[in-house]
């Protein structure tokens, strides 16, 4: 460990006074020539990372009204209702099954505080995450999402990043 | 660093008090204030000092530690309105009052506390000893209803004037969560539980 | 090390104003904030002036108080950890590390060496992030507005790393107990990927650290070498060692004055003992040297991230927990150093799911208590400039 | 012709054009602004209002303004407070109708030119303190008494740096002065040895005017009554709509013609090396102007402000010593050559 050090504590004097003033204008003047670094936004568009936390999609086929994600949400924003449904036995003399089918399923999206457990915890992959975020409302209640906008989202979920190197034990449980 | 170091095992640096055995800087600190309570569990030096002698105990360490980190309590109640009740055995109704002091080289530091009896919330202020207990004193007074004696200026910090109640005792309710009801309430299916794969770590290499 | 307490403007002032008993006028009550630009925030200094100069200051916060500790008490350890980085929002991450490693300290958990690693790359990370936010703030309170659009500029390369890592730019929501997890973003394949560090983030942090170093050479030649801020900063608002200790300061603040602590040095939350760093301080105390001490301490954590990629250890990012996670019952206080000094949390444990009590030390809060003192004799100007030079942000003030 | 004889129509006919020229110049310097302040940020600045380069946005902001509701507070002084932005804009006006565009293009050449100029450009201050003083808020208060300290303080650097040309040149006559720095400065036996439409040697003091004139504008360095991040625009905090719009333009109007003043007193004025004055004057004019106004906004994007006893502490141990050694080496110099 180095020793903790106690700068000169110097200030920044210039040779000649007032040269400081011209040092920082030839760069103000320096970064004019320059080309801007700036993304015209509705023009170009930058492309977020896979991760990026932008809005959550849901996959029905895969929800099984759980409620799981209702549950660990720590801002209670989103509301699930289903009902069961009888189903016929999947072969014959088996045990009819009970199947659960998904009535709503709305994510407050002005309380989400996108911290993603509700994406960790479903234990079916219903939820992902996805990059979109050009979804701005007008009022609050717009932004009150149900589950064929959050199906719709679905589409825009990427693969994920591939990762870097040196992963020796590949991830796999 | 420099030299070369066995990754998996680092050496204890010299420099950090854990280097010497916790307890006994525990029990350093205690005779220090003399007292005879104190603990030392979760490398969290904790000692016990008699309401009293609250002041005092604080004037003895002050030379040592002279960073006054925190002053705060905490609401030692078997009844709670909202979060997770204590478990185990029901504990002794009560407010803690623990102020954390340290000093700015080696890192080296200690929470002293003490308790209060719910219907008695006085205790002297430290303001006299540390200067950085001020405003702390003024938020355990508005969180918990402690009031502090002899404190320069015992205004409200954080509340407004007319604010009733004091937020972080354990019988004041959390009205976010009683507006509303709770989504999760609603029961459709069993909870997964019992799913193979769930029950275990999911991230890579577990 | 210590320079002596230089109140040299105080005194004069209080002298003159003794002299001029019969010349005193009516003293005017001004109201900076709680909304005002300079204030970061909601808040509120209720300041007595006489003329320009400031008699006493009085802050009033509380404006922004949002009860994270009452919050705390409500919710399991995994959405703590996602409600905790909202209190400094700039340095996010920073704020998720002490009550993780408190919340495994007291579940007898210790997350693998990569996740540590990791930890530390992006707490370093948002570490740079903050100081450059400080970088842009500050001269744009002295009246500057553009090394703000440069800081900002090097800052949006961090956080893009940041997000590709972790999903979000501000609230990482990264660390779990006993590790780290990005995330999901796998669609069906998640569960069966690692959530590892994306390709390309050890390229492109090299490259980010250099960008950073570079705009910190633009902003000394800016900002610190320029006559006008250095007629602004040198010598006010004087906070000297003694005091500085005396008040509480942590982090930056306290390193400006020449006290070289860094709870990075002293402490072990994180394997900073591996990497060769520097604990940044200056000898005055005044605005000038807090400038500083950031502006160093931007190139200290280039520096140690940099060790950090070139080290980074193989192996698990989690260790083997619980699914639902009850933590044992104990008290434990975990402390960091965060971008703007000593972070940390008192966890007391119920044994439940839920923390009986979480008492937040933030830094922000504790860095104020010294404004009475700091600002009292000041002019209105350097108020502001004061202000500014401390770095806080309501919401690590408030909580 | 009987119409052009006529003294009054001629006046309308030069303030009416003065204003409007003054007004397309100052929606000019406001659109400079904002682009070379966001490309000296590394930002585009505006884009996309009124195609490529959004060379509309300054008719859009202005139209902005004007659509906003003018609001007074109740307890501003009304009737001062509604008249401080039209006195603003009073006196750049009428300091700009000296300005010689061409040794005949000129609205009104006074022989106490120069003289009227900083008469008519100091009225100014009072609009600053009467927006101080009438908004009925502290902050304006305390805003608009800076503003009232700092332009006294330099007003006489001001006029003092101009002494020295004035000198040189033997004439208050803008177009004199013009005329004055074509001429040789001095001669050599029978060589005219000329700095024609240069400093005239009055490189101290056209830096110091400069100085002051960056004070006199309350542009950053030296922005102290308005200083947004410490009094919240100072004197313009409670300003709103056309009022706000009448102190943005009259800052814009009023950079140009200080830039116009100088560029006539220390630059040559719409003199330029193998140009003919006569038709190329305005331009010439009109560019250096837009040289100087240039670097004024380059200064405003690079340095932060002063404090206030600071810049009257400039003004006083610097400014005004060096403007009066600098009258006194001139005068002696006049004399000996």
């Amino acid at each position: 460990m180095s020793i903790p050090r106690s700068s000169s504590g110097k200030r920044l004097r210039s040779v000649v006074p007032g040269w400081g003033l011209f040092k920082g204008m030839w760069l103000t003047f320096r970064t004019f020539l320059r080309k801007p670094v700036t993304v015209m936004y509705p023009v170009e568009k930058e492309i977020p990372p896979e991760r990026a936390r932008g809005v959550i999609a849901l996959d029905v086929e895969a929800c099984t009204v759980c409620m799981l994600c209702a549950r660990e949400c720590p801002d209670w924003c989103i509301y699930i209702e289903g009902h069961k449904v009888q189903q016929p036995p999947a072969e014959p003399g088996g045990r009819a099954r009970t199947r659960s089918v998904l009535d709503r399923f709305d994510i407050d999206f002005a309380l989400c505080m996108f911290c993603g457990i509700c994406v960790e915890v479903c234990p079916f992959d219903a939820l992902f995450w996805s990059p979109e975020y050009e979804y701005s409302a007008e009022s609050l209640a717009d932004l009150l999402h149900g589950k064929e906008r959050l199906t719709q989202w679905l589409a825009t979920v990427p693969e994920p990043p591939a990762l870097e190197g040196s992963e020796p034990e590949g991830g796999e449980p | 660093m420099s030299e070369p170091e066995p990754p998996a095992a680092p050496a204890p640096d010299p420099e950090t008090p854990s280097a010497e055995t916790p307890p006994a800087r525990a029990a350093h600190w205690a005779a220090l204030v003399g007292s005879a309570e104190w603990a030392d569990a979760f490398r969290t030096v904790k000692v016990r000092v008699p309401r009293e002698r609250w002041v005092e105990a604080h004037r003895a360490l002050q030379p040592h530690l002279p960073f006054f980190a925190w002053l705060s309590a905490i609401d030692w109640s078997n009844e709670v309105a909202v979060g997770d009740p204590l478990e185990g055995e029901p504990v002794e109704e009560r407010y803690e009052v623990i102020s954390r002091l340290s000093d700015v080289s080696a890192g080296e530091a200690v929470i002293l506390s003490t308790d209060l009896p719910p219907d008695d919330l006085t205790i002297d202020s430290l303001a006299g000893v540390y200067t950085a207990a001020d405003w702390h004193e003024r938020e355990a007074a508005d969180m918990f209803g402690i009031t502090f004696v002899g404190h320069p200026n015992p205004v409200r910090i954080y509340l407004s004037e007319g604010f009733v109640g004091h937020p972080l005792r354990k019988s004041y309710p959390l009205l976010a969560r009683e507006v509303k009801a709770w989504p999760g309430a609603v029961e459709v299916t069993p909870l997964p539980a019992a799913e193979g794969s769930a029950g275990e770590p999911k991230e890579g290499g577990a | 090390m210590t320079t002596p307490a230089d109140r040299h403007l105080l005194a004069m002032h209080r002298s003159e104003a003794a002299v001029s008993v019969e010349l005193q006028t009516e003293d005017m009550v001004l109201n900076i904030g709680p909304q005002h630009p300079s204030t970061h925030g909601v808040l509120r200094l209720v300041a007595t002036v006489a003329g320009e100069r400031v008699r006493s200051v009085q802050p009033v916060m509380g404006y922004m108080h949002r009860g994270y500790e009452k919050l705390a008490e409500v919710r399991t350890y995994a959405q703590i950890t996602a409600l905790v980085n909202r209190i400094d929002w700039v340095s996010g991450f920073a704020n998720e590390i002490p009550f993780i490693v408190a919340a495994e300290r007291l579940m007898g958990v210790e997350a693998p060496e990569r996740a540590q690693c990791i930890r530390l790359i992006l707490t370093e990370m948002f570490r740079i992030s903050n100081h450059l936010i400080f970088l842009c703030s500050f001269p744009a309170e002295l009246g500057a507005p553009t090394p703000l659009m440069y800081a900002l500029r090097e800052r949006e390369r961090v956080l893009d790393l940041i997000e590709g890592v972790t999903g979000g730019r501000f609230h990482p929501n990264f660390n779990r107990i006993g590790g780290v997890k990005p995330a999901a973003g796998g669609g069906s394949t998640q569960r069966t990927r690692a959530q590892d560090l994306p390709k390309g983030f050890i390229e492109g942090t090299r490259r980010a650290m250099t960008a950073v170093r570079h705009v910190c050479d633009d902003l000394e030649n800016l900002v610190l070498g320029n006559e006008i801020v250095q007629q602004r900063t040198i010598g006010i608002g004087v906070l000297p060692a003694d005091k500085a200790v005396e008040y509480a300061m942590s982090g930056p603040n306290l390193r400006a004055s020449g006290v070289p602590f860094d709870l990075r040095k002293v402490e072990d939350y994180l394997p900073y003992d591996r990497f060769d760093f520097d604990v940044v301080t200056m000898p005055n105390g005044d605005n000038y040297d807090r400038c500083r001490v950031r502006l160093e301490e931007i190139r200290q954590s280039a520096r140690i991230i940099e060790q950090a990629v070139d080290s980074l250890p193989g192996g698990p990012l989690q260790a083997k927990v619980p699914r639902v996670i009850k933590v044992p019952k104990g008290e434990c206080y975990v402390r960091a150093e965060n971008p703007k000094g000593e972070m940390g949390y008192h966890i007391v444990s119920g044994g439940g799911r839920r923390p009986y009590r979480v008492k937040i030390r933030s830094a922000s809060f504790c860095n104020l208590q010294v404004l009475p003192w700091l600002l009292e004799g000041a002019l209105i100007p350097d108020v502001i400039a004061i202000l500014g030079s401390l770095d806080f942000v309501l919401g690590d003030v408030d909580r | 012709m009987s119409l052009l004889d006529n003294v009054w129509v001629v006046l309308a006919v030069k303030l009416g054009l003065a204003v409007v020229i003054l007004f397309a110049l100052a929606l000019v310097v406001m659109f400079a602004e904002l682009k070379v302040s966001a490309h000296m940020q590394h930002r585009i600045g505006p884009y996309f209002a009124g195609g490529r380069w959004g060379w509309a946005q300054v008719f859009a902001e202005a139209l902005k303004f004007l659509q906003k509701e003018d609001l007074i507070p109740r307890d501003a002084d009304a009737p001062v407070f509604r008249l401080a932005p039209m006195v603003s804009l009073l006196g750049t006006f009428a300091v700009i109708v000296i300005i010689p565009l061409s040794p005949v293009l000129v609205a009104g050449d006074l022989d106490v030119g120069i003289f009227y100029a900083l008469a008519a450009g100091s009225v100014s201050t009072i609009a600053l303190l009467m927006a101080g003083w009438s908004s009925g808020n502290k902050y304006s208060l305390i805003g608009g008494l800076r503003a009232g300290a700092q332009l006294i303080a330099y007003e006489l650097p001001l006029v003092l740096a101009v002494v020295g040309v004035v000198i040189q040149a033997g004439t208050m006559s803008m177009v004199g002065i013009t005329e004055a720095q074509a001429q040789p400065l001095f001669h050599i036996g029978s060589v005219g040895i000329s700095l024609p439409y240069a400093l005239q040697g009055q490189i101290i003091g056209f830096v110091i005017f400069m100085i002051a004139a960056l004070a006199e504008l309350v542009r950053i360095p030296f922005d102290m009554p308005i200083a947004e991040s410490e009094l919240v625009m100072g004197y313009l905090t409670e300003y709103s709509g056309i009022r706000f719009t009448m102190f943005l333009l009259g800052e814009y109007a009023g950079m140009l013609a200080m830039s116009a003043i100088a560029s006539v007193l220390f630059l040559g004025g719409y003199h330029f090396w193998g140009l003919n004055a006569d038709w190329f004057g305005p331009f010439v004019l009109i560019g250096k102007s837009l040289i100087l106004v240039f670097v004024m906004i380059w200064f405003r994007w690079t340095w932060p402000r002063l404090r206030e006893d600071q810049l009257q502490s400039l003004a006083w141990r610097w400014l005004v010593p060096l403007a009066l050694a600098n009258i006194a080496v001139t005068a002696t110099l006049k004399v000996v050559l």
